[in-house]
């Protein structure tokens, strides 16, 4: 097949621009060849390269006494004591998803896992964050089906469970949903594996499935908007294959078992262009490859093809010299190809080879670090001051709480998510001590008494109003949701999901995002290992809302003083850490019941939300509390609502008596201030719970009892509510169910 | 009308099933097999319909649910009109 | 007593089923790769759970027909023990050891969640330490858990009380809404002729810890050992 | 060879995947149809092997391998020899 010509035309249709044409023609010295240009598109495009937000990131606190591995490798790393550290990074796969959503979903959970066991790691938990359009959007509910289906078919089936996430709806995301796919996996502190090509006449094997046309541009249609016409001109779909990359995987890391590998990196976005090129990058040596003996699929590949393809399950492998045997004896053993395809050079070039011909002949720093770093201009949105503002006394309260709570209970931001995680193995490995359902999961780790726990928390309606309060009231839920298990938040890994980047009022919403989450994460002390950024969520010009995905990785030494989210014992009480203002506006029982989006975000003072994660902490060490639950979503009373249902069964209810002190019912009851936890005990330790408490400058409140069968509510005496559980939990399950079963 | 709606993966996509399927053979001895592709196919009955318009309903089946155009295609044929 | 773990391509929870017996007996088990054809001189095999060829074609279908599959049959054959969990008694379906097939969960979905087990006979090693109507809590986890064979099958298993586990309430009644996967008699797990075999969805060896949620799992194995043990070494070939 | 395979559910065995099918189909609106069985096949292709000896090696791989005898059965069919 002949290659087309290569002008700048081509090149803004492959999205370089004239300025990134004349720069990729400086670094040459000449026009490029065809698969040269195929190779600066996707190293210049905007999910490999950050063009447009490297400058912002550089503001992500990074290190810390604990952090072995930052962001820059494909996972972070963060070291738990005893010899072990877990490395872990969540990454987005909305576009493919929104096209075709079960191999979408399934192809992301399986680039985050090759992520995680590429540096050394067992992949011992998923976690995933879910954003769909309105439910009654007719496409919505297939693309749930197919979502949920894929992450759980390719979690499932290569055997690590899924123990957590979030699902949040919004008509923002009608025409782009975000799949953001979370893996943490476990490995010994002193046996990092890293992406480095280096070590001159070392051989570069190519491991895993065969090449195809799968995907061919998939990293450059990830940097472009959708439109009716994108809709039109899919690419390949990727196909998971998760039996193959389960035996990727074991043939790696028994591999690692073995002193063979000095670098390794795994074929994602941008295939094997994206991981050779990285390679020898960070390696700073150079590389030459025989793309010809590629293991390919397909009859009739060009050179082009094979460099750009995106056929999942495969690692790029450099070897010691001499390894050749071990590696190849490794792959047999698992029957998967493992070839030699090339060998690290000193030139500093990549010289890539097609049939004995020279086919690309490039520096290999100018394409991998020194693609073009834009700062784009920003601008506050327009109607942003006013969607702030809101008259809540222009406002009816709420008259009737019950209803108000049962309403919000069965809605699709507030019910339950069983539907969901019923379709993930939780408990595969056998280390889940606290799977879904629980404010953070918790997975212990065998031959210690340690525990991981962890949780992916955003709330795009805050971003909304307020990116920078929004990002950091992100890391703080996140924080607080690991905290509610005893354990200590260590660090983050983010997935930043936000529009057009060339267009102002993104723009300025993305920075404002990451200077909230560094701020947060500063202050807290949990740095950021590891991350993604996803752009360019449009469809026809409308954006989504900023969603800049938080997972906190928090660190329990003892698994037997972990706590748990649920009323444990009649006749114990309930109180309530943290103070209520009644801070209703952004909340979900305005935009449900009001069909408002306005107002400010709650108010975060991180110093008393550290002082609060610090209680939690000590509580649990101290053994003083049965339950602990983060209060977010719904308010007060959700979350009281949602300490009465168990994921096992044997729901206990509560009597609650409330003081409204002048506040309105509706901020009172389902205002959303920050910082607060619902916590049960029993009444000799309540005393020593408030003195904890104010020790640190903090309220505790008791506000009631935990009874059996009914959920009451009193407030200043007067009854509000008096659901039975059988109801309260009829409503909560219900909510799923009904939101899919349309076809 | 009687029918049967075959769907099957368009070439060039992946498929996991068939390549396992095609090495489970060779190892069980046939080892002159070279490829396998899987798919699916549905027999479907239904009251009858307006006079040719068979082929057509069929097909409306395959776009609206049999198949997913992202990576398949079909093919119907009427076996009993 | 001496306990084998065999390891297909894809299997997943071949390390929990390892990890089983060597958490309550503190005696590690041996490992059999699915290509090789040496059983380890094991009185009891255990086929564990998971994804043997990632599930491709048919649920078991190919590891049943791999080599070690042949030795575990002429295991069975010699009145050895052998349990298949989850994957592993479809596998067990498959190979012939065990009859009928496991469908489709009815939900068309993967099934994760926690189930009640009845227990339905103690005349097997398995389940010879139990009492008839105990109830046991462990986790499900599989697409394909829907047990189905034909009527006179049934009327043999129900007449030779070959059915182990039926999925009941919590209050130990059998219930549609209780039998999630639309198993045919609600049946979770069943015996060989010989009784010496046992092929189970739900995954004992999750529930084998209280930090896990549920240590009912521990008495199918418990049971096992006494009674292999009491019955003497099964006869090894070669 | 070049061959195709189908492998099907004997009647009477529950087929929960072609029942949903059906139920969606009505739901859409094609209130025509009555059921649907689901079914899978197997476009296989090999070296080539001795005369008359094609279908014969199908129905091979259907016993020992592509078809469940307790659920399914089969129906071979060389397209070139
Ligand atoms: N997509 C998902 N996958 C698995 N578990 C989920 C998912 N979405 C939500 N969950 C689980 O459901 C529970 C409720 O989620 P959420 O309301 O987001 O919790 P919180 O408000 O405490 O952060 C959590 O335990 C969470 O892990
Ligand atoms: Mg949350």
């Amino acid at each position: 097949m002949a290659e087309p010509k290569v002008t700048p035309e081509l090149a803004l249709a492959h999205g370089l621009n004239a300025d990134e044409w004349e720069r990729l023609c400086n670094i040459l010295g000449r026009v490029p060849t065809y698969p040269e240009l195929g190779i600066f598109s996707v190293m210049w495009s905007e999910h490999c390269s950050y063009k447009s937000s490297r400058i912002h990131l550089k503001k992500f606190p990074t290190s810390g006494p604990l952090v072995l591995q930052g962001p820059g490798e494909n996972a972070g790393v963060v070291d738990i004591g005893d010899g072990w550290a877990v490395c872990f990074k969540m990454e987005s796969h909305n576009h493919p998803s929104y096209i075709e959503p079960y191999q979408g979903a399934a192809t992301g959970v399986g680039g985050i896992l090759r992520d995680v066991f590429t540096m050394g790691a067992r992949p011992i938990a998923n976690l995933n964050g879910l954003f769909f359009g309105q439910p009654s959007h007719p496409k919505t509910p297939h693309l749930i089906k197919g979502v949920v289906a894929g992450i759980g078919d390719y979690g499932n089936c290569i055997g690590v469970p899924t123990v957590g996430g979030q699902v949040f709806f919004h008509p923002c995301y009608d025409g782009n949903i975000l799949v953001n796919a979370f893996t943490l996996g476990l490995l010994r502190a002193d046996k990092i594996f890293r992406g480095y090509a280096s070590g001159v006449g070392n051989p570069v094997f190519y491991v895993g499935s065969k090449t195809g046309r799968d995907g061919i541009h998939g990293a450059t249609m990830a940097s472009a908007e959708f439109s009716d016409e994108t809709e039109q001109k899919r690419p390949t779909v990727q196909v998971g294959d998760p039996f193959t990359e389960k035996l990727l995987l074991e043939a790696c890391l028994e591999l690692m078992e073995h002193d063979a590998i000095v670098g390794i990196q795994d074929m994602g976005a941008a295939g094997l262009t994206s991981s050779s090129f990285e390679m020898a990058g960070r390696a700073g040596s150079g590389i030459r490859i025989e793309l010809d003996k590629v293991p390919m699929r397909e009859t009739g590949m060009t050179p082009y093809e094979v460099l750009l393809s995106e056929s999942q399950e495969r690692m790029l492998i450099v070897a010691k010299a001499g390894a050749e045997e071990s590696v190849k004896r490794v792959f047999t053993k698992w029957r998967l190809d493992a070839v030699v395809i090339g060998e690290v050079t000193d030139t500093g070039r990549a010289e890539i080879y097609w049939r004995g011909e020279k086919v690309v002949d490039m520096p290999v720093a100018p394409v991998s670090d020194q693609a073009p770093v834009y700062d784009r201009p920003q601008k506050e949105p327009s109607g942003l001051e006013e969607r702030k503002r809101l008259d809540i006394e222009a406002l009816r309260d709420c008259r009737n709480p019950e209803e108000a709570l049962l309403r919000m209970m069965g809605s699709p931001n507030l019910c339950s998510r069983r539907w969901v995680y019923t379709q993930y193995d939780q408990s595969v490995r056998t280390n889940t001590v606290l799977g879904p359902g629980y404010d953070a999961a918790l997975v212990r780790i065998k031959g210690t008494k340690k525990a991981v726990a962890m949780s992916l928390d955003v709330n795009p309606r805050y971003c909304r109003l307020d990116p920078y309060e929004g990002a950091r009231l992100a890391v703080a839920e996140a924080a607080r949701n690991v905290a509610c298990t005893g354990a200590r938040p260590l660090a983050i890994t983010d997935c930043l999901n936000f529009g057009n980047p060339e267009r102002e009022s993104v723009m300025w919403e993305f920075a404002r995002s990451v200077e909230g989450l560094a701020s947060a994460c500063r202050e807290l002390d949990t740095p950021v290992v590891s991350g993604n950024v996803s752009f360019y969520n449009e469809t026809n010009g409308e954006g989504i809302f900023p969603t800049p995905t938080v997972g906190m990785v928090g660190l329990l030494e003892d698994v037997g003083l972990r706590v748990q989210s649920f009323f444990e014992y009649a006749g114990d009480a309930v109180i309530l850490l943290g103070r209520t203002r009644g801070h209703v506006e952004g909340s979900e029982y305005l935009s449900l019941i009001h069909g408002l989006e306005q107002g400010t975000p709650p108010p975060l003072d991180m110093a008393r939300e550290k002082a609060l994660l610090g209680l939690l902490q000590v509580l649990a060490k101290e053994r003083l509390v049965h339950s602990m639950h983060d209060c977010s979503e719904g308010g007060l009373l959700v979350a009281v609502a949602e300490c009465c249902l168990k994921p096992r069964g044997g729901d206990l209810g509560a009597s609650i008596s409330l003081q409204a002190r002048g506040k309105r019912l509706d901020g009172l009851l389902f205002g959303e201030d920050a910082s607060r936890v619902v916590a049960s005990c029993s009444s000799e330790s309540m005393q020593k719970i408030f003195d904890l408490a104010r020790d640190r400058g903090l309220e505790a409140t008791p506000i009631g009892t935990v009874i059996k069968e009914r959920l009451q509510v009193l407030v200043d005496g007067q009854p509000m509510a008096d659901i039975s559980l059988r109801d309260l939990r009829a409503r909560w399950e219900g909510g799923f169910p009904s939101l899919v079963s349309r076809v | 009308m009687k029918a049967r709606v075959h769907v099957f993966l368009k070439e060039g996509v992946l498929d996991p099933q068939g390549k396992a399927v095609a090495s489970a053979l060779q190892t069980l001895g046939f080892e002159e097999v070279l490829s396998v592709r899987q798919g699916k196919f549905f027999d479907i009955e239904t009251s009858s319909l307006p006079k040719g318009a068979n082929e057509e309903r069929l097909k409306e089946y395959c776009k609206k649910l049999l198949a997913n155009p992202v990576i398949e295609n079909f093919k119907v044929e009427v076996i009993e009109p | 007593m001496k306990i084998s773990v065999i390891e297909f391509p894809g299997s997943n929870c071949d390390h929990d089923a390892y990890e089983w017996p060597l958490r309550m007996f503190g005696k590690a088990p041996e490992r059999v790769w699915y290509a090789d054809r040496d059983l380890k001189r094991a009185d009891l095999v255990i086929i564990p759970g998971g994804f043997s060829y990632g599930d491709y074609l048919r649920c078991g279908a190919m590891a049943a027909r791999s080599p070690v599959m042949e030795e575990v049959v002429a295991h069975a054959k010699r009145g050895g023990y052998v349990i298949g969990i989850c994957n592993g008694f479809q596998i067990l379906c498959e190979s012939g050891l065990l009859p009928g097939a496991l469908l489709k969960n009815r939900t068309l979905t993967f099934l994760c969640l926690e189930v009640v087990l009845r227990c339905e006979t103690t005349n097997a090693p398995f389940t010879a330490s139990l009492r008839k109507g105990d109830l046991l809590r462990m986790p499900i986890a599989h697409g394909d858990g829907n047990y189905y064979c034909d009527e006179k099958t049934l009327r043999g298993l129900l007449d030779e009380e070959r059915v182990a586990f039926r999925y009941v309430s919590p209050e130990g009644r059998v219930a549609d809404e209780w039998n999630f996967n639309g198993s045919m008699d609600a049946i979770a797990g069943i015996l060989s002729e010989n009784r010496r075999v046992l092929g189970m969805m739900p995954h004992p060896e999750r529930a084998s810890e209280a930090l896990l949620g549920s240590t009912d799992g521990a008495a199918i194995l418990r049971s096992a050992a006494k009674a292999i043990d009491k019955n003497g070494k099964v006869e090894q070939n070669g």
